[in-house]
């Protein structure tokens, strides 16, 4: 966090000056473990164990938070008796088909729950204290199985119509959550984490007692994470693994407590609020499906949910369509609902650049993204690039994903001819923050509002003002056209103000975002909505940032003269509200669960719940308030269920459905492992994606002629100088100057294994290529012993390409693609790799030298790709074995 | 302990009044942390940012995270990164446990004089405690600037706030300033041949704002105020991290007594200053000045003596 | 040699800079030691009524001097702003009294330099009031400048020695002697190559005085300074201070045992003393930026001052 | 001129008179440093931003001059940030007014082998052109018999550095002419 969330730090440095207790997981020692009371080195892609066996020690010593566990989660809820763990499957979980490498999910379900009503129904994502994809799950679909794919918005999942939860309130149910959790995780003993994760026991104990002893009703713990977590192919499980510790310790909904997402770019969160994501609509929508989508009816009744906040969805659905739209959107033309393009799988980014390289997807736009350099398998990337007819690259310099036709890697191996690329290329330069109007949205859920200072130079223009004139353009050029196709573009409501330059007017655009009732009025909630057509809203949990008509985002309160939570500074969505869940702040009677870590309360006299923050709760609903029968909605759930975006506002400890490989987090091993797993005869994530083709050969797995050729674990991440694919720091020169040069961190034992010499030249080898990097030996790398094995990582920073002012090779052409099912991202953290002193081949030469790798390890296209290593591919996956 | 009486020259004084500024503002200095320092080199950046000091070098050092290497003429933060693995004493201050015990650490050339390489440090027990200490390094603003007295155009003056500033419409490049900084702050740029360093953000104080250093640093480490005022918080600062058993907490420019009579810009140490780059006790060497003089005049008389009595009586 | 010392630095980088000069600076100080020496030979041959004597210690102080400052300004980063130097008048700065010295010195030396090229001056001139004032200015401006010439000669062994770089710092006692040793050394070689045989005695003594104080106080600097010395004794340094050594006591010997029969003796003989005297700055020059580049001459004195004195504090 | 301001002008003269005997302060300032202010003082405005790297989102103040941001700094009063900022976010004045950028269109021809020079009209013209195009070559109604109406012929890469209203008005372009493959570094 140090390193990469410098500014955040300085609370992680505050709270320590109060007296916290500050420990970092991590395989290297970074500038946060400098600063840390504690560090753990782990192997990397080993955090489920380690988590896991936090679990194990919290529920085997009774250290969990008792009366909020049995109030607040689903710890009480009885699992349907199909259910098989994968402590019983050598690792895979009941469900799983060898013919499509998918989960049924069907036998994860509650009992009572009535499957069949349910199956094929909008299912929960990854549980909602991760927003998105590189913090989790933004939602979830099967790409392997079209037929039954499903989209999941933020919320939880639909429980089927006579869902009669079953539950034991006393835990001891032999099916009741608890229990379950109990068994599943009562291998991940510490000397299981010691053999998984390389961390001696002493160690392990320091971490489970600092964490035990800072939780519960006095304290309060909080895990801060990023990509660290998310960038494998179990990314959205390790999320799962943190979020069901910190419900057992009651650390969810309080302050203080809290799974952290540190998320990446300025307005990541807002990029996936109001997407550019191939799977949702703005406010986590679902992209209508051709297969389950026929009209706005079904797509309401299979995504919405009649419990919880997802009852609106109409309301949501129907205001967008009338923000995109407008008057076209009528109640007789369904509002439009056709005019929605429809997905049929997996559109994700790695599936359409595996499209391009087939030839399937001639254009392409590139705004504010360097794939060439920042995505996994960089060749994969540019070969995609290099089969275009046609490229849109929006920047501030001329990046690799706009020159690769130039000076890209493969130009000097040969691999690609310049003047046999076909792609057409437009640079566009951008305009700058400083030089345009509009929100970005933090981390934290907040928008602020960023004003324009200066007219953008020359031809750089606001990607607005792009969008906005090539949307004119196209309507120009159309004009007339009687073609059905065309009709969505020329019914779009696109009017905006501009000003001299043609540039729209962000406000408007961020007013049309908010919402306007059936006056025009300006919406300051999204309790407004309506499903009638007579509310607009661009972006229904956004709806408020226009309250009273006042630009809410653009609120500048100084921090010092508001309350530590600081609630008119920006705007936060939803409703502004800073802590989601914070009903949990109080107990089920609505009082502060102490007073140290008083938030939200139900104030008796007023009536009302009362706190620092927006409750996130209804406002006047009593604690005590118990839900009729028939209630449907947000009156279906009780006055002290804080989880309101589930359908039985309880916090998820198991996930009956919505995830695609498997209800509980197990420990799989990275898909490029140099180790068995220690825990399972499963060896990966058995769900796991992977991408076929030359372009993307995997290293072997122990057990795989050739294991041995590639024995070391590297994990690649970022440098506080430098930032993500360089574009923004690699043409700076203050920032390159700090951070000059790709190099490589090894320890001194592997530097003494590998003949490695400080300061000069390694070079990186995997199956996909070699890379070159500058020796730096520290102390900072240990190696650990794990699986058997003394296991060596090396450190790489991904920052680098060959354009700029500081140039290297990057890190990402030595990545494979294998991705998290649940949400397509790769994984960057934990893969296997050779390294060598010296300095790699050039041009031609190259590809031999990775070539006889290949051959040495009898590398194919296949390698490393089995899903399920249980056992003959024969033996059937169905039934228990114990 | 050396004594010696304080004068123009040598101890304690109020810089600015010595300086002919009868009414002054309080002394204004820099207590710089380094124990929540996170190395993020904001320091670094938000003064050439402010100060328009050029790109210095895009080299690749490979001293752990530091590849500015030192304060200079275009460098006037430098952020020193210090990797140790000891076996003296716990290190509180973040601790990295081993996975592999009993770890015998191969000496590997580290292409770097005069250190210890890391892993070699912890000796045959392996390594048990490890640290990566940062500290954020600027010009001292000394009490007595030797910088400042040797300068002959009067281009490095003291400033009404008590700090060392050289005026560059005045500075004609001599480089005298830069051998007589006992810390090798200073440095004459390439090119444009005149000396630069820090200069305590000069136009902000007089503007009634903060050095972009310090209001940039994220964690406080580097603090700015009242010279006097700082002390004593540092002062308290070094007694917290001795209750809570660091200590190696220290001091480093904070006495008015010392050497050069007190830094401006003093620092809070957890190892000794040389591991920083610091000359351990540095003294001003203008207090030696009147013995220089004095010799000087008495070689000068010798000269006088000797030519005279080359040329007495004889021919 | 002090036994090779155990101590920390960051990773063996300088802890004071050297400074950024040239050679220029080196050679700027053996200039003004020249010219200082020489324009006190020339008041003495003018005294003394030795003519040629006089005339090469004007004519060559003159020259000395105009080419030292020739080449300080040569080498400040901002030449055009040279006269900044007169902004201030500085009793901290030896550059700064080093500046006012010669700006004292050098109308002296000059006015007397110039009064000896009258006869080779168009008779226009030699004839005009200004032959005149310069014929009658002469001599109390070349005693004025010899007044001056011990400072000239001296003041730049505290302008090495007002600085952080150890070597000279810890020699600042002894500098100014090896420095007013070498002047006179390097003025007696200019006496025995431009004077005849006839009236060089007091350059043959002086040289033997110059040489006495240059060799013997530079012994001195090797063998008391403890660890700065090994900068003197050890590499680059070491070289050229032998070879300065050398050539100084060479050219004495020359001068004392030969010089007074043999012209050509004399002119070897203040050739080996010049070039002494320019080896023997460049040495000393060096030797400094060796012990500023090397941490262990900052490092370790104070280090060793710390343990067993304590720190250096004033009395408050 | 006065002798006496043309005396007082030259430090010497203020040392022999002064309180600054030594010539280290007040006697040896010059004109030029007496003078001086901050720039940001000079500013014609001063502009309320936030930072465009990472997400924490820290405050900043943009000062501007003659239509030109002359320093980018912390803004104090943001509750997250307190007015500090990283390297990344100090070097912001670089990022947007330095050599890096470039300002003007850079195309290249298919199968070319250089940059050539493009105005923006002409451009955005293109563009247009090549979007109808691809968008009609690769026109899909249906899959399997079930209405997709889309195109799978254009997809967009990138959004997570762009304003919540750029994205909104990319992801409703996209949406309206059929193209679904939209992404973005939520995805990575
Ligand atoms: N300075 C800077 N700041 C940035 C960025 C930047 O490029 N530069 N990028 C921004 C973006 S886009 C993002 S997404 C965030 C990312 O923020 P982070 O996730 O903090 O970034 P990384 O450095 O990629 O990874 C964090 C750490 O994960 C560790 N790690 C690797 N494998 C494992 C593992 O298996 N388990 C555990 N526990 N740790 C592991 C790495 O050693 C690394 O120290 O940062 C944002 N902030
Ligand atoms: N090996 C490895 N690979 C990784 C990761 C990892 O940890 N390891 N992390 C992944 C993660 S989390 C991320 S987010 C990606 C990041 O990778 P990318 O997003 O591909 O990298 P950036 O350099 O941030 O690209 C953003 C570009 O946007 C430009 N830009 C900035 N503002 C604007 C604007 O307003 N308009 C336009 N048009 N352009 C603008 C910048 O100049 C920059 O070139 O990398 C991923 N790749
Ligand atoms: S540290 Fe050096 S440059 Fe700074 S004031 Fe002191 S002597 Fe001058
Ligand atoms: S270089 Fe400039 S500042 Fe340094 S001593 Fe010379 S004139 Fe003064
Ligand atoms: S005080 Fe100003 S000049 Fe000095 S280091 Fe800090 S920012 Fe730079
Ligand atoms: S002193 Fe502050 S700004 Fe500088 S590196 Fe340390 S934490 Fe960063
Ligand atoms: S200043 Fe640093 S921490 Fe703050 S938003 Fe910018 S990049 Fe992130
Ligand atoms: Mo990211």
């Amino acid at each position: 966090m140090a390193e990469c969330h410098p500014v955040g730090f300085q609370w992680v440095m505050e709270a320590k000056a109060r007296g916290a207790k500050i420990i970092h997981v991590d395989p290297r020692f970074t500038r946060t473990s400098a600063v840390s009371d504690l560090h753990v080195p782990l192997r990397a892609g080993s955090d489920i164990a380690f988590v896991g066996g936090l679990i194990n020690y919290v529920l085997s010593a009774g250290k969990e938070f008792r009366e909020y566990v049995t109030a607040y989660t689903n710890a009480s809820t009885i699992v349907g008796a199909d259910y098989v763990d994968s402590e019983d499957l050598g690792g895979l979980f009941s469900g799983w088909d060898d013919e499509t490498h998918v989960y049924d999910p069907s036998s994860w379900a509650y009992e009572g729950v009535n499957v069949g009503a349910s199956a094929g129904k909008r299912e929960e994502g990854a549980g909602a204290e991760s927003a998105g994809g590189e913090s989790g799950a933004q939602g979830a679909e099967r790409s392997k199985d079209a037929e039954q794919s499903h989209q999941f918005g933020s919320g939880g999942a639909s429980l089927g119509e006579g869902a009669k939860i079953q539950t034991d309130p006393t835990l001891t149910h032999p099916r009741c959550v608890f229990q379950v959790l109990k068994r599943h995780f009562a291998r991940y003993t510490p000397e299981m984490v010691q053999e998984v994760c390389g961390v001696p026991p002493e160690l392990f104990g320091q971490v489970a007692e600092a964490l035990t002893d800072n939780s519960g009703r006095e304290r309060t713990s909080a895990f801060c994470y990023a990509v660290g977590w998310t960038h494998h192919s179990t990314g959205v499980q390790y999320i799962r693994t943190a979020a069901i510790l910190q419900l057992l310790l009651g650390n969810i909904g309080r302050p203080g407590g809290g799974i952290m997402a540190l998320r990446g770019h300025a307005s990541i969160q807002g990029s996936t609020d109001i997407p550019t994501l191939y799977n949702i609509l703005p406010g986590y929508l679902p992209m209508p499906h051709a297969h389950q989508h026929e009209s706005l009816d079904s797509y309401v009744e299979r995504n919405g949910s009649a419990t919880g906040y997802w009852a609106y969805m109409r309301a949501y659905a129907v205001s967008l369509l009338k923000a995109y739209w407008g008057d076209a959107a009528t109640a007789e033309n369904d509002f439009c609902f056709d005019y929605l393009p429809r997905v049929t799988g997996d559109h994700s980014t790695y599936a359409t650049v595996r499209d391009q390289i087939e030839g399937k997807v001639p254009g392409y736009f590139i705004l504010g993204q360097n794939p060439a350099v920042g995505s996994a398998n960089a060749k994969m990337q540019r070969l995609g690039l290099a089969n275009l007819d046609w490229l849109v690259v929006r920047d501030f310099v001329v990046i690799e994903s706009a020159s690769f036709w130039l000076n890209g890697p493969e130009i000097e191996t040969g691999e690609l001819e310049t003047t046999k690329i076909p792609t057409e290329v437009f640079f566009m330069p951008a305009a700058a923050h400083t030089e345009k109007d509009g929100t970005f949205t933090q981390t934290q859920r907040m928008l602020q509002w960023h004003h324009q200072a200066v007219e953008p130079p020359g031809d750089c223009r606001s990607e607005l003002w792009f969008y906005y004139q090539l949307g004119r353009k196209l309507r120009e050029k159309l004009a007339g056209s009687t073609d059905e196709r065309d009709r969505p573009l020329l019914d779009l409501a696109w009017d905006y103000p501009t000003d001299d330059h043609g540039d729209p007017d962000a406000e408007a655009v961020l007013q049309e975002i908010n919402g306007r009732g059936p006056g025009g009025d300006l919406l300051s909630a999204y309790t407004q909505l309506t499903g009638d057509g007579s509310t607009s809203c661009g972006c229904w949990i956004y709806c408020g940032v226009y309250a009273d008509g006042v630009n809410q985002a653009a609120r500048r309160t100084p921090g010092r003269e508001q309350n530590y939570v600081a609630p008119e500074w920006g705007w936060a969505w939803p409703a502004n509200r800073r802590i989601l869940y914070n009903r949990a702040s109080a107990d089920p009677e609505g009082r502060p669960w102490s007073e140290r870590k008083a938030y939200v309360q139900w104030d008796e006299a007023q009536g009302r719940w009362v706190g620092p923050d927006v409750p996130d709760f209804e406002p006047t609903k009593r604690p005590d308030y118990v839900p009729p029968e028939d209630a449907t909605a947000e009156h279906a759930i009780g006055g002290s269920d804080p989880f309101i975006m589930q359908a039985d506002g309880k916090g998820w400890l198991f996930v009956p459905s919505g995830l695609v490989d498997g209800p509980l987090p197990t420990h799989y091993e990275p898909h490029e492992s140099p180790v068995s797993n220690p825990m399972y005869a499963q060896q990966s994530n058995p769900a796991r994606e992977n991408y076929g083709g030359a372009y993307n050969m995997l290293n072997p797995v122990p057990g795989d002629p050739g294991e041995d050729l590639f024995p070391y674990v590297y994990t690649t991440y970022r440098l506080t100088e430098h930032h993500t694919a360089g574009g923004m720091s690699r043409f700076v020169p203050y920032l390159s100057e700090l951070q000059p040069a790709f190099f490589c961190e090894v320890s001194p034992e592997l530097a003494a294994e590998r003949g490695l010499e400080a300061g000069g030249w390694a070079t990186i080898i995997t199956a996909r290529t070699a890379i070159e990097a500058r020796v730096l030996v520290t102390d900072r790398m240990v190696p650990l012993r794990a699986g058997g094995k003394v296991i060596h990582q090396i450190g790489l920073p991904y920052h680098w390409g060959p354009n700029g002012i500081s140039t290297g090779d990057a890190a990402n052409e030595l990545l494979s693609v294998a991705l998290d099912p649940n949400v397509h991202i790769q994984d960057t953290k934990a893969l296997t790799c050779d390294i060598q002193p010296g300095r790699r081949p050039r041009g031609p030469a190259l590809l031999r030298y990775v070539e006889n790798y290949r051959w040495r390890g009898g590398i194919t296209a296949e390698t490393g790709k089995q899903a399920r290593t249980t056992g003959p591919a024969s033996a059937s996956t169905q039934g228990s074995t114990s | 302990m050396t004594q010696t009486t304080a004068n123009h020259l040598f101890g304690p004084l109020d810089p600015a009044a010595e300086a002919g500024y009868p009414d002054h503002p309080p002394r204004l200095g820099f207590f710089t942390d380094t124990t929540v320092c996170i190395g993020c080199k904001a320091c670094e950046v938000a003064c050439k940012e402010w100060n328009n000091v050029p790109e210095d070098g895009i080299d690749f050092l490979g001293l752990s995270y530091d590849n500015t290497g030192s304060l200079g003429a275009s460098t006037w933060r430098h952020v020193a990164f210090i990797e140790q693995a000891s076996i003296e004493q716990p290190k509180p201050l973040g601790a990295q446990e081993p996975g592999v015990t009993g770890r015998h650490a191969p000496v590997v050339d580290l292409g770097m004089p005069s250190t210890a390489p890391p892993g070699t440090t912890a000796g045959a027990d392996g390594r048990t405690e490890f640290r990566w200490l940062m500290s954020s390094d600027v010009c001292k603003h000394c009490t007595h600037a030797a910088c400042l007295d040797v300068c002959p155009t009067g281009a490095l003056f003291r400033t009404e706030f008590g700090t060392v500033v050289v005026q560059q419409d005045v500075c004609n490049g001599c480089g005298y300033c830069v051998p007589a900084c006992p810390y090798g702050v200073i440095d004459q740029r390439k090119g444009d041949g005149r000396a630069w360093k820090c200069t305590l953000c000069y136009d902000r104080l007089q503007g009634g704002l903060t050095p972009a250093c310090a209001k940039a640093c994220p964690t406080e480490s580097i603090q700015f105020g009242v010279l006097d005022e700082l002390r004593e918080r540092a002062a308290a600062r070094v007694e917290q991290l001795h209750a809570a058993g660091i200590s190696d907490a220290r001091l480093y420019g904070a006495d008015p007594t010392d050497g050069v009579g007190g830094a401006g810009a003093f620092f809070l140490l957890l190892d000794e200053p040389e591991v920083y780059g610091l000359p351990p006790d540095p003294v001003v060497t203008t207090r030696d000045l009147p013995s220089m003089w004095l010799h000087a005049g008495a070689a000068a008389l010798t000269l006088l003596a000797g030519v005279v009595s080359t040329f007495w009586g004889r021919r | 040699m002090v036994p090779e010392a155990e101590f920390t630095s960051y990773y063996g980088r300088p802890v004071v800079k050297a400074p950024r000069w040239s050679w220029d600076i080196p050679a700027y100080l053996f200039l003004g030691g020249l010219s200082g020496g020489s324009a006190m030979l020339g008041a003495g041959g003018d005294l003394s009524g030795r003519p040629a004597l006089r005339r090469a210690g004007r004519l060559g102080g003159l020259a000395a001097i105009t080419a030292s400052v020739g080449l300080l300004v040569h080498d400040v980063g901002r030449p055009e702003r040279f006269l900044n130097m007169l902004r201030v008048a500085k009793p901290t700065s030896p550059m700064s009294m080093g500046t006012w010295i010669i700006s004292a010195y050098a109308p002296g030396i000059g006015v007397a330099a110039v009064s000896e090229l009258l006869p080779v001056l168009p008779r226009a001139i030699r004839d005009s009031p200004l032959g005149a004032v310069l014929r009658v200015s002469a001599r109390p401006a070349g005693l004025a400048a010899a007044a001056i010439a011990p400072a000239v000669a001296s003041y730049t062994a505290v302008l090495l020695a007002d600085t952080a770089v150890p070597a000279w710092h810890e020699a600042h006692r002894e500098l100014p002697f090896v420095f007013i040793g070498s002047s006179a050394a390097s003025a007696a070689g200019l006496g025995l190559v431009f004077a005849p045989v006839g009236e060089a005695g007091p350059a043959r003594r002086l040289a033997t005085f110059g040489a006495i104080m240059e060799l013997g106080t530079s012994r001195r600097i090797e063998n008391q300074l403890g660890l700065a010395g090994e900068a003197f004794t050890t590499g680059k340094p070491a070289r050229l201070l032998a070879t300065a050594s050398n050539l100084t006591a060479g050219g004495v010997l020359l001068a004392t045992l030969l010089a007074r029969r043999s012209r050509l003796a004399a002119v070897v003989a203040g050739v080996a003393l010049l070039a002494g005297g320019v080896f023997e700055r460049f040495g000393l020059y060096h030797a400094g930026i060796e012990s500023a580049n090397d941490p262990k001459y900052t490092v370790v004195p104070q280090r060793r001052r710390l343990e067993q004195e304590g720190p250096v504090r004033a009395d408050s | 001129m006065d002798p006496r301001t043309w005396l007082d002008s030259w430090p010497v003269f203020r040392q022999l008179t002064g309180t600054d005997p030594l010539g280290r302060g007040s006697a040896a300032m010059s004109k030029r440093s007496a003078e001086l202010a901050p720039r940001t003082v000079t500013a014609d405005r001063v502009v309320a931003s936030v930072c465009p790297f990472c997400a924490v989102g820290c405050g900043q103040r943009v000062y501007v001059k003659d239509d030109q941001v002359i320093q980018i700094e912390g803004d104090p009063d943001s509750p997250v940030s307190r007015g500090r900022l990283c390297p990344k976010g100090s070097a912001s004045k670089q990022l947007v007014t330095g050599p890096g950028r470039e300002h003007t269109i850079s195309y290249r021809r298919p199968y070319g082998t250089e940059w050539e020079e493009l105005d923006l009209d002409t451009a955005m013209d293109m563009i247009a052109d090549r979007v109808i195009k691809t968008r009609n070559e690769t026109w899909q109604w249906a899959e399997d018999g079930k209405r997709t109406r889309r195109t799978m012929g254009i997809a967009s890469l990138g959004g997570a550095t762009l304003d919540n209203e750029e994205n909104y008005l990319m992801k409703k372009l996209y949406t309206a002419m059929g193209a679904i493959q939209v992404e973005n570094q939520a995805r990575i």
